[in-house]
């Protein structure tokens, strides 16, 4: 085996020589081989990632562990991360989507934390092969969330060619824990064991991490294909509870997850972070297979495994949780405190002998160009503008029964979104309204993922996915506490890639900067290519928010009629650039770039009409497909006898119907409200309208120049099965 | 001419199968022993064919392209005239 | 009173269940199902969730269960009120403690969703609830589809064993009221002391989750009427 | 002795299986013609025994007990040694 086989480049391999003082043994050259992989490492991202803002006083723990923690109040607080699965999901997608559900679930656990809630953001091509696979996909996520019993409460989808080959399938889970809990990942002490729970291990999915996940795919990586990971959700229940009740026990020095690299990953990682070593008895290891080789079982990607480091003195009580939970497990090495990894067989007591800070901490990072920040940052070429100069009834029902716009509940119904009885607000509305037990504060979460905006200008589209997710926060009133963002982009050596991944993350700095919300963890996923065609650079976004008055959460459409109809559009500006309305009818243009301050200051007085919210006053950010949908969407999710009516402009009411330029809100509330509101917004040209009235007449009346009527029938048929024509 | 096709599809040996793993166990504690315990699918159906040769051939056709995930399954096809 | 929960691996529901008896005021005993004793409880729930994973057939394996075996000994000798809900239904219907089968959703897919249900016949000892009553409950399950072998149905309703049928929200019962293919619509049957049912009480209980009909169908099978 | 026992297990026809139903009509997207599609289960293990017979029995034993459920499916057991 040489370096080539395992993925290093030459130079790195001249510098794990250097490092080692010698050439590596085919063993230790696997390790090194998944540990700086592109996956492991994120040796062409963490240079770009660390410009992101991590501060805030809500944050906890920032990037670096196994998820993000912010503080909810004094006595919980919130870890929450984002994780992708795309190359598996697209190989094998029930199992690939499934197993993405039970990494990131266990990433949450392994902060010691009980995972409470799921978020997945799903993209698709446009074709009919696509939509079998997210049939598959679909079927993959909820067979391991609702198998393991946590509510899948929010997410999205979107479509578009570029991901024909490439789909995403990112998952963000949330789970709570007392604010007086240790982080967990770090900590271990020498002289502990390492205990590894769960799953025999297989020769599942090696190379998953260091090959798949971290090159292109097209034909030449047919022969490295690994063998498919399948996800034992009932294993994953078992392990959870076990885990959390022996976290719970205060008597674990540390946890790690088995994920991506297996026990690779997980023991070297946690020998850095704890600043000692270890020596691993690998013929300890229960494998599934005969005859597997070190190589094979420290690579393994088996899942529903977890490593546990306990004092010897500990370990009966611990063993004691393990068994009533049915859960195998086996001592496998011990802490040590010299900073060397060492792999023992029987036949070979230093088959590897490693520092865990070359291992996990040395590998070389692409160096970001030193203008970068001013070059991504400049204008991006201005597309010609995109106006209609009428408006055609049509439009509005092919816009809201697109792909991108129609009803999600075929998706959301497969999840089961109601368990754990936390559930206010679950999948169908915008975003998850959920009560925490026993406190009054509750949490709002959200995810999106706007991959048109960035489809042409990837720094406006950074600054969108922010924006966007931090609207629907806004529409409650609850307060943003942090960020998890997934980036997914192509392959990183191409010029182009990496400077949409500079741009986008460069947005996402400047937005989160702008709302002052700290981004506290996240997963990059690079090489999302198909013969040579990138995916649009889509950054998901997750937040979670401290919700006031989770219990009664503010209305998102109208229950009485008579209420004004207000259009908040701070840009006062309605460009098409990135809408859906545009893709319909040409290629996307540049998506027009948000100015921040203003939109930090839209939310903070939306925000705050939120918190003050009477009992009939509506709030909905206008989101993809624009105020066409967002007003269609708030009629049909009100009582069958109310009605809208509106009046645009006749000459620019296409242009106001379908743009999806950021920090809009629709609001429907008394006079007052709407008074408050105009004051607040009247400094902006554009920025307040006062568009009509919630009516009695059950249907959607669009006046400019002439009235156009859209029956709640209709609009129920068009977003539910789609534009037919 | 209608023939009558059974395929067999399952996990090749190095695939982990739970649920497998999960009956064996309370197959176990039933009293029984079962090793190696692995659940597949069995898909029967009917199909027109001229003859058994061509049936086989679409048979086999499905199998590779739907029935059975070959990054994950094995198949096995049998045909017979009804 | 005293209600035993019992948990299986796998169940998931069996916190959301010990909770809502624990609301309405009675005492709930977590039982793990490896417990040789009942712990001297007057009643018995079988939560929902994916015991062993759902793994062969919802319900199979947990069905076979020794724990099964003291729960029928106390359904046969004492009696015992058992409460089968979602899994706990397939696990009773799996051990015949409850006539039928439940088989995959006729859309083949898991479903989520509220749906509303009709008493068809009061199980006994249920206070509080009468037929014809209309209850708003979510469902969430794969495998819900009730089933019975020929000649089967009759039988049930003429024994009045059928509880509840998914119906629209005036209470009619009829196809486009059927999420999920059952038989006749069924959504629960009763056998003696046994009670199984898909929908999900526990998960309506207060009016933030959407509806407190859950309440009421706990209430009744605890013999207390709706207070 | 070592037998190799594999018992397929069948929906009783008037049980309505949605699975087979969506993969015939995928097949059928696919251009191929696939009639009654039904999607069973073929449950494969090993088993150590005195003798075929005892075998078989033990295997007959577990489809009914376990591995079919009567009120909605059939089985079929094979039995071959080794
Ligand atoms: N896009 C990102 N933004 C912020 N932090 C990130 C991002 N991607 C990865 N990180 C952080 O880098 C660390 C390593 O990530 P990862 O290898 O995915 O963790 P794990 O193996 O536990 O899933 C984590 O703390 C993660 O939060
Ligand atoms: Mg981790």
């Amino acid at each position: 085996m040489n370096y080539q086989d395992v993925g290093l480049t030459a130079q790195e391999f001249a510098m794990i020589c250097d490092k080692l003082g010698r050439t590596p043994n085919a063993l230790e050259l696997g390790l090194f081989g998944v540990l700086w992989s592109e996956h492991c490492s994120y040796k062409s991202s963490k240079n770009l990632l660390a410009d992101l803002p991590h501060e805030g006083s809500a944050v906890v723990q920032g990037p670096g562990e196994n998820a993000g923690v912010v503080r909810l109040n004094d006595a919980i607080h919130v870890a929450f991360k984002v994780e992708s699965h795309n190359h598996p999901s697209y190989v094998e997608p029930v199992q690939g989507a499934a197993t993405g559900v039970g990494g990131i679930l266990r990433d949450i656990v392994a902060m010691g934390a009980r995972p409470i809630a799921l978020a997945d953001s799903l993209r698709f091509g446009t074709d009919a092969a696509s939509q079998s696979l997210r049939h598959a996909v679909v079927e993959g996520v909820g067979a391991y969330g609702n198998a393991i019993g946590i509510p899948t409460v929010t997410g999205e989808v979107a479509y578009a060619s570029g991901y024909e080959k490439n789909p995403l399938v990112n998952v963000m889970a949330v789970g709570l824990l007392p604010a007086e809990r240790p982080i967990s990942a770090r900590g271990a002490k020498p002289g502990s064991y390492l205990v590894l729970l769960g799953q025999p291990t297989g020769r599942d999915g090696i190379h998953g991490a260091s090959l798949l996940a971290s090159q292109d795919f097209g034909e030449g990586t047919e022969h490295m294909r690994p063998t498919v990971q399948v996800g034992d959700p009932f294993m994953g229940k078992l392990l959870m509870e076990a885990t959390l009740e022996a976290v719970g026990t205060g008597l674990l020095d540390s946890v790690q997850d088995l994920g991506a690299a297996g026990l690779t990953s997980a023991i070297a990682e946690l020998a850095y972070r704890s600043e000692v070593g270890a020596t691993v008895w690998l013929d300890q290891v229960p494998c599934r297979e005969p005859g597997m080789t070190p190589y094979e079982i420290m690579l393994s990607e088996t899942q529903e495994r977890m490593l546990l480091v306990v004092r010897p003195s500990n370990m009966e009580q611990i063993i004691q949780i393990v068994a009533h939970w049915e859960l195998p497990y086996q001592v496998i090495g011990v802490i040590t405190g010299e900073k060397v990894l060492t792999i023992a067989t029987e036949e070979d007591p230093a088959a590897a002998v490693v520092a865990p800070d070359v291992l996990a901490g040395a590998c070389p990072l692409k160096p970001v160009p030193q203008d970068w920040a001013a070059e991504v940052r400049k204008t991006a070429e201005i597309s010609p503008e995109f106006t209609p100069l009428t408006w055609e009834r049509e439009w509005g029902l092919e816009v809201l029964g697109s792909l991108d716009c129609m009803s999600r509940a075929p998706i959301y119904q497969r999840y089961d979104s109601m368990i754990l009885t936390h559930t206010v607000w679950g999948p169908d509305h915008s975003l998850a309204v959920l009560t925490v037990k026993g406190v009054e504060e509750g949490l709002a979460v959200a995810v999106r993922g706007p991959g048109r905006y960035a489809a042409r200008d990837a720094y406006s589209g950074g600054m969108a996915a922010v924006a966007r997710v931090l609207a629907l926060l806004a529409s409650q009133g609850a307060v943003p506490l942090g960020l998890t963002d997934g980036i997914n982009a192509g392959n990183p050596d191409k010029e182009s890639v990496f400077r949409d991944l500079m741009a986008l993350l460069a947005g996402i700095g400047d937005a989160s900067r702008a709302f002052g919300v700290p981004v506290t963890g996240g997963n990059v996923s690079l090489h999302n290519e198909t013969h040579g065609e990138p995916i649009w650079p889509t950054a998901v976004i997750g937040a979670v928010g401290r919700h006031p008055h989770p219990l009664r959460p503010v209305l998102d459409a109208p229950e009485t009629s008579g209420l004004d109809i207000v259009w908040i559009n701070p840009s006062g500006d309605a460009a098409l650039g990135g809408s859906v309305f545009e893709s319909l009818r040409q290629e996307t243009t540049a998506y027009p770039r948000p100015d921040l301050a203003r939109l930090a200051e839209t939310y903070r007085v939306i925000s705050s009409v939120a918190q003050s919210a009477d009992h009939l006053t509506a709030i909905r950010p206008v989101e993809d497909g624009g105020l066409f949908v967002a007003l269609s969407r708030a009629l049909l999710a009100s009582p069958p006898s109310l009605g809208m009516t509106v009046e645009l402009s006749a000459d620019t009411a296409a242009s106001q119907l379908f743009t999806e330029v950021a920090g809009q809100f629709l609001v429907f509330c008394p006079p007052e409200t709407a008074g408050r509101l105009e004051s607040a917004f009247g400094q902006w040209p554009g920025a307040f309208m006062r568009l009509g009235r919630v009516t009695g007449d059950g249907t959607l009346t669009i006046a400019a120049k002439k009235s156009v009527h859209y029956g709640r029938v209709e609009l129920e048929r068009t977003y539910a099965r789609g534009y037919r024509g | 001419m209608t023939f009558n096709v059974v395929v067999d599809v399952a996990w090749k040996e190095e695939i982990l199968d739970p649920a497998g793993q999960s009956t064996a166990k309370v197959l176990q504690q039933m009293g029984y022993a079962a090793d190696n315990l692995r659940i597949g699918k069995q898909i029967r159906f009917q199909l027109q064919a001229p003859d058994v040769a061509q049936a086989e051939t679409a048979a086999r056709e499905m199998a590779q392209r739907l029935l059975a995930n070959p990054v994950m399954e094995t198949y096995a096809v049998r045909v017979v005239a009804e | 009173m005293r209600v035993g929960v019992i948990s299986f691996p796998g169940s998931n529901c069996d916190q959301d269940t010990l909770s809502a008896l624990g609301a309405l005021g009675v005492e709930a005993v977590p039982l793990w199902y490896g417990e040789k004793s009942l712990a001297g409880v007057d009643r018995l729930v079988l939560p929902g969730g994916f015991s062993y994973g759902d793994y062969l057939r919802s319900g199979a394996l947990a069905a076979r269960a020794p724990v099964m075996e003291t729960v029928e000994r106390a359904i046969r000798d004492e009696a015992m009120p058992v409460l089968g809900i979602c899994n706990g239904f397939q696990i009773l219907c799996e051990r015949g403690l409850l006539p039928g089968a439940l088989r995959p959703n006729a859309s083949g897919e898991f479903l989520c969703t509220w749906e509303t249900v009709r008493v068809a016949s009061v199980p006994l000892g249920f206070e509080g609830l009468a037929a014809g009553d209309l209850l708003r409950m979510p469902i969430a399950h794969h495998e819900g589809a009730f089933s019975v072998e020929p000649g089967g149905l009759a039988p049930l309703f003429q024994n009045g064993q059928v509880f509840l049928q998914y119906s629209d929200s005036v209470g009619q019962v009829h196809a486009l009221t059927n999420p999920n293919g059952s038989v006749a619509n069924i959504a629960g049957v009763s056998q003696g002391s046994v009670t199984g049912l898909m929908p999900h009480p526990e998960r309506a209980m207060a009016d933030y989750l959407g509806s407190v009909d859950g309440r009421k169908l706990l209430r009744g099978w605890l013999g207390e009427g709706d207070r």
